[in-house]
C-alpha cells in the first residue's frame, strides 16, 4: 500500500529523537486515529534551522511524513520551512494513499506548532503563520455514499 | 526465518489441499445446476444434501436446518433482518452485545433507521456479556437476541449456554454469529438454545464465498435474498455447488481434528502469552485469558501504535493484524477493546495473532523475539514513552 | 452418441480449465485476506483491482463502479431493494416486466408488502416489452425501472437503450438484469443509460457463487449486506478472491471470444429452429424470432407435458430444461409463456435448449431426430393427441 | 429423482391406448400442474376388470403411476379396483418425490371416475365410491414457511 520511499522513510526514520532545550517545539494530534506527532527545532541565530527532531506515535504514513518533513526543513530558514507543505511532502515521498493524506497534515501542522512555539519565545510573528490547531482531526471528511 | 509466518488465521485461512481436491470436480465436470431434472444436475442436489448432512452433524442437528449462504456476513444479515421482518407483529426490539462483529453491529443501525429498536448490552473488563444487563433489557417487544459464539478480536468466548437459556425461558428467538466459534469448540445447537447460528466456510480451511446459517425448524424466518426455489426456497440463487463441496470437506476434516488441533493451538498461545507477558514491558493481555478461543492472542502494547507495529512484523514475515481485518482502512479504534474499557491510545497499540495448526513452537519463539524488538524501536521514536 | 449433449448454458455452464487454473493459487497459497496490512493479503487487493478492470471494461465503465456480489440473485436483490430504501424520499413506486427472472419478481413482491408499489408491465406475443405501457406506468413518484436485458427462457433481447432513454428523460434510475445477456451481447452501460446491472459469472463458464452490480457513479444505493468495509463499504463479507479471479478470468476470455462464438451458436440455433419447424408437427417457436439471444431456443410441443419430455431426452443423453431451472419444484407453469399468451397446456409443454460454444453440429442433429422420437412416443399417450 | 421402478414404468408404460366402447371411462386432471389423466375400462358380466387402458399428459411420475395403478387393477373385480388407494400405487413404485405425491392421486382419482362412469351406465352403485372430481387440485397444500 506504500510507495517505497515512504517504507524506506518508515524503516530507517531520519531525525528520530529530541532535542534538549529546544528553539521551538510543537505537538498535534489527530483525536480521530488517536496518532500523535512532536517535532523539536535548533533554530540558530539567522533563524536556520540548524537541527531539527521528531517523536511520532502512529502508523507508518505518519513516521514517514515525519522523517521526511524534517529532512525537508532541516538547513532552511523558518520562512521557507513555512513553505512545507504536506503536499511537498507527499510527492517527496512519491504519494500516500487516501485514506493517509491526513497523516501528512499532522507533519505538516507539527512543523507550524513548533515554529508557532520557537515565535513565541522570540517575541516575533511570521507573516502567514497562524496558532496551529492542537487536534487536525476536524478537518477531514470521510466518502460518503 | 525466510518463510512467511502466518499469525491472522481469524481473518482468514489458506484452503487445504484436500478441500480444493475435493471441489475440483464441480466447476468442470459435475457442473450442472442442482435444480435441473437430468441426472448430471440433479446428481448435485444429493451431492449438497449430503454436505447439509456433515454439517448438520456437527451441531447436533438434522440437515433441513442448514442453509447454505455467501458467507458469515449474509448468515448474519438474513438472521436480524429477515427475522425481526418476519417477527414485526410481536415486536420490534433487538438485545446485542456492544462487541458484535460489524456484520450485526452495521445491520442492527441499518434495522434502527427502519424503527426497530436495539440494545447493545455492555460487556465486562474481559469481553463477557453482562448477563444482569442482558436480563434487564428484555421487554415484552424483544424479538430477538444475538449474541457471538466467540469474539473475533479478542477471543472471548461469551456464555452462550446460559444466554441460550434466557432467551428461550422468556421466548426470545437466540441467534450466535459462531463465525470465530465454529470448528474450534464443539456446539450443539439444541443443548445450548441456539435458534440460529452463522459460520462462514473460510475461517476453517474452507474457501471463501460460502457460509451457512443454521435455522432451527419452526422459526419462521423469512427470505432475504429473493429469487428462485433454491434452498428450500428460503435462499435463491444458483448453489454455489464448488463451494458447498468445499466447506463440507473443511468441516469434516476439522471436526475430526479438532481436539489436537486445539491443544496444539493452546499450547502454543499459553508459550506465547507468557513470554510476552514476562519479557515485553507495559503490556496487557485482551480479553479473558482462559474463556478464550484456543487460537487467539490479543496484547496491546502502551506507547505505540498498531499499523506501525504491523508493518514491521511484515516486514520480518510474519503476518498478524490489529484487530478485525474488515476495518482496515477506518482510522477509529476497535470498538471491542473501547467496550472493554482500554482508553483511545492504548486500543490503538494491540495487536493480534491468531493461530494456526500449522504454527510450530520455533515460529512463536521466532516471534516474541521480533515482537520485542519492534516494541523497543517504536517506543523509542514514541512521544509517549519516556524511559 | 455416447457422451453427454449439454443444452442448457442458461442453466449454468462449466468452468473453463483456464478459469480453474487462475483461481488455483488463490485457495491455498495467495489467501490472504485483502483487507490485510501484510502484503501477503493486501497484494490480493490490487488482484481484485485488476478483475474489476477486466469487468469494467467489459461494459466500457471504470473499476470503482463494479462490485462484486455472490451472485446475479444477490445483485437483483440489492439493486432493488437498497436502491428504493435509499430513495424512498423521492417515490415509492417501481416499474419491471412480467416477465423477469424471479430474482426480481419475487424481490418485487417482497417490496410490495414493506409498502413499496410495483407496475408490472406486458410484453406482446414474443415477449418484447411494451414501450408504451411502459411510459403510462411513469408517475411522479417513480423511483426505478428495472427491465432484463434478455429473458432466461425465450431468450427475447428487449429494447434497452429506448428503455434507457425513457427513464434518463424522466430522472429515473434503470436498472438491468443482464445475467442472460453478459459477454452475449455487447453492452455499453453509457450509451444505453444504465444505472445499475446484474450479472453472474456462472453463465459464462466462470465460478458459482460469484455476480457483480454496476452501479453508477452517483446513484446514492444503500448496502444491501451490511458489515465490514470492504468493496468501498457497499458490500461487506471477506472478498471472494477466488471466485473474483475466476469470474474476470471467464469475461477476458468471452469478451474475446464472443464474436466468432456467438456466430457459431446461432449458425446452430437456426439449424436446430428450422429442422423442427419443419420436421415436428404442431410445434410453436417461443420469443421473437430475430430479437433473440444467439443460443436460444424454445419450443412447445403441443399435446405434451415438458417433464416426461426431459426425462426422456436425459435418458438419450441430452441435458435441457422447460424453462428456468430456478423453478423446477413449483408445478405452476411459467410466467413467462403466460405472458406471451401461451395457453395453461400448452406452456406445461415447453422445452428449452441453450447452446454453449462447444456444442456441434452433428450434436444438433442427433438431438432433432431424438426429439422427434420421444415427442411422437409422448403423444401417442396423450390426452389431448388424436391423430 | 425417480426410483427404478418408477423410471421402468415411465419408459415402458403398460397399458397405454384406448379401448373402443368402454364399460366406464374416466378422466380427471390437475388444475394446478396442467395434468391430465384418462382411464379405459373394459368390464366383464361378474365385474371383473377385463382390460385397462390409460392416457396421460403429465410428468414422469404421471405416466409411470397410470402404468402402475392399471397393472393393479387389472383382472381385479371393480370391488377389489376400489381398494387400490394412490398409497398402493406409491408403494409398488417404491416411493415419489414429495412433490409428486399428487400424481398418484390423480390415478387413484381416475380408476375412480371409471369406476363411476361404469355404475351409472349400469345404473348400480358400489358402496364407498363418492363422485369423483374432475379437478383434484384443490386437496393438495404446498409447503410454507
Ligand atoms: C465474528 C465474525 N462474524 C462475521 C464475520 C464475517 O464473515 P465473512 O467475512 O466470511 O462474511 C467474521 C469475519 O470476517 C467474524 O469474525
Ligand atoms: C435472468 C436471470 N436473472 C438472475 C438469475 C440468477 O442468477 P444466480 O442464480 O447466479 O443468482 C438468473 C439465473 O439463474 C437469470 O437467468
Ligand atoms: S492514521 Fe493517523 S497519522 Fe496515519
Ligand atoms: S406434476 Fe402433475 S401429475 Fe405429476
Amino acid at each position: 500500500m506504500y510507495s517505497e520511499k515512504v517504507m524506506d522513510h518508515f524503516q530507517n526514520p531520519r531525525n528520530v529523537g529530541e532535542i534538549e532545550n529546544p528553539s521551538g517545539v510543537g505537538t498535534v494530534g489527530n483525536a480521530k486515529c488517536g496518532d500523535i506527532m512532536r517535532i523539536y527545532f535548533d533554530i540558530d541565530e539567522n533563524q536556520v534551522i540548524r537541527d531539527v527532531k521528531f517523536k511520532t506515535f502512529g502508523c507508518g504514513a505518519a513516521v514517514a511524513t515525519s522523517s521526511m518533513a524534517t529532512e525537508l526543513v532541516k538547513g532552511k530558514t523558518i520562512y521557507e520551512a513555512l513553505q512545507v507543505t504536506n503536499k511537498a511532502v507527499m510527492e517527496a515521498l512519491d504519494g500516500l494513499p487516501p485514506v493517509k493524506v491526513h497523516c501528512s497534515l499532522l507533519a505538516e501542522e507539527a512543523i507550524h506548532a513548533a515554529l508557532w512555539d520557537y515565535c513565541e519565545k522570540q517575541g516575533i510573528t511570521i507573516e502567514g503563520l497562524e496558532k496551529p490547531k492542537s487536534d487536525i482531526s476536524e478537518e477531514e471528511e470521510e466518502e460518503d455514499y | 526465518m525466510n518463510k512467511t509466518i502466518y499469525l491472522d488465521h481469524a481473518a482468514t485461512t489458506a484452503a487445504r489441499p484436500e478441500v480444493v481436491e475435493a471441489m475440483l470436480p464441480y466447476f468442470t465436470e459435475k457442473y450442472g445446476n442442482p435444480s435441473s431434472i437430468y441426472d448430471m444436475g440433479a446428481k448435485n442436489k444429493g451431492v449438497i444434501t449430503q454436505a447439509r448432512e456433515t454439517i448438520a452433524d456437527s451441531l447436533g442437528t438434522t440437515p433441513e436446518n442448514i442453509y447454505f449462504t455467501a458467507g458469515g456476513t449474509e448468515s448474519d444479515n438474513w438472521a436480524l433482518i429477515a427475522t425481526v421482518e418476519g417477527y414485526a407483529g410481536k415486536g420490534n426490539h433487538i438485545i446485542t452485545s456492544s462487541i458484535e462483529h460489524h456484520a450485526v453491529l452495521h445491520t442492527c443501525q441499518y434495522l434502527e433507521k427502519r424503527g426497530f429498536e436495539v440494545t447493545y448490552v455492555d460487556v465486562d473488563e474481559n469481553g463477557i456479556l453482562r448477563l444482569d444487563q442482558l436480563k434487564a433489557a428484555i421487554r415484552p417487544t424483544t424479538i430477538l437476541i444475538s449474541v457471538m459464539f466467540a469474539n473475533n478480536e479478542i477471543g472471548t468466548i461469551q456464555p452462550i449456554k446460559e444466554i441460550g437459556e434466557i432467551a428461550h425461558e422468556h421466548g426470545i428467538l437466540f441467534h450466535t454469529d459462531a463465525v470465530q466459534a465454529y470448528c474450534q469448540l464443539p456446539i450443539n445447537v439444541d443443548e445450548y438454545h441456539i435458534d440460529m447460528l452463522s459460520a462462514s466456510a473460510h475461517k476453517l480451511n474452507g474457501p471463501k464465498g460460502i457460509g451457512f446459517l443454521y435455522i432451527r425448524k419452526g422459526v419462521k424466518i423469512r427470505s432475504f435474498i429473493h429469487g428462485g426455489a433454491q434452498e428450500r426456497k428460503r435462499r435463491a440463487g444458483t448453489e454455489n455447488v464448488p463451494g458447498i463441496i468445499g466447506f463440507s470437506k473443511a468441516v469434516e476434516i476439522a471436526q475430526a481434528t479438532m481436539k489436537e488441533r486445539t491443544e496444539k493451538e493452546l499450547a502454543l498461545r499459553e508459550r506465547l502469552i507468557s513470554r510476552i507477558y514476562k519479557e515485553v514491558p507495559y503490556v496487557r493481555l485482551n480479553g479473558d485469558h482462559w474463556n478464550r478461543l484456543p487460537n487467539n492472542v490479543n496484547f496491546s502494547f502502551q506507547f505505540i501504535e498498531g499499523e506501525s507495529l504491523l508493518i514491521m512484523l511484515d516486514m520480518a514475515g510474519i503476518c498478524a493484524s490489529s484487530g478485525s481485518a474488515c476495518t482496515s482502512g477506518s482510522l477509529d479504534p476497535s470498538h471491542v477493546l473501547l467496550a472493554i474499557g482500554l482508553p483511545h491510545e492504548i486500543a490503538h497499540g494491540s495487536l493480534r495473532l491468531t493461530l494456526g495448526e500449522d504454527n510450530t513452537e520455533e515460529e512463536i519463539d521466532y516471534v516474541v523475539d521480533k515482537i520485542k524488538e519492534i516494541v523497543e524501536h517504536l517506543r523509542g521514536m514514541s512521544p509517549l514513552y519516556e524511559d
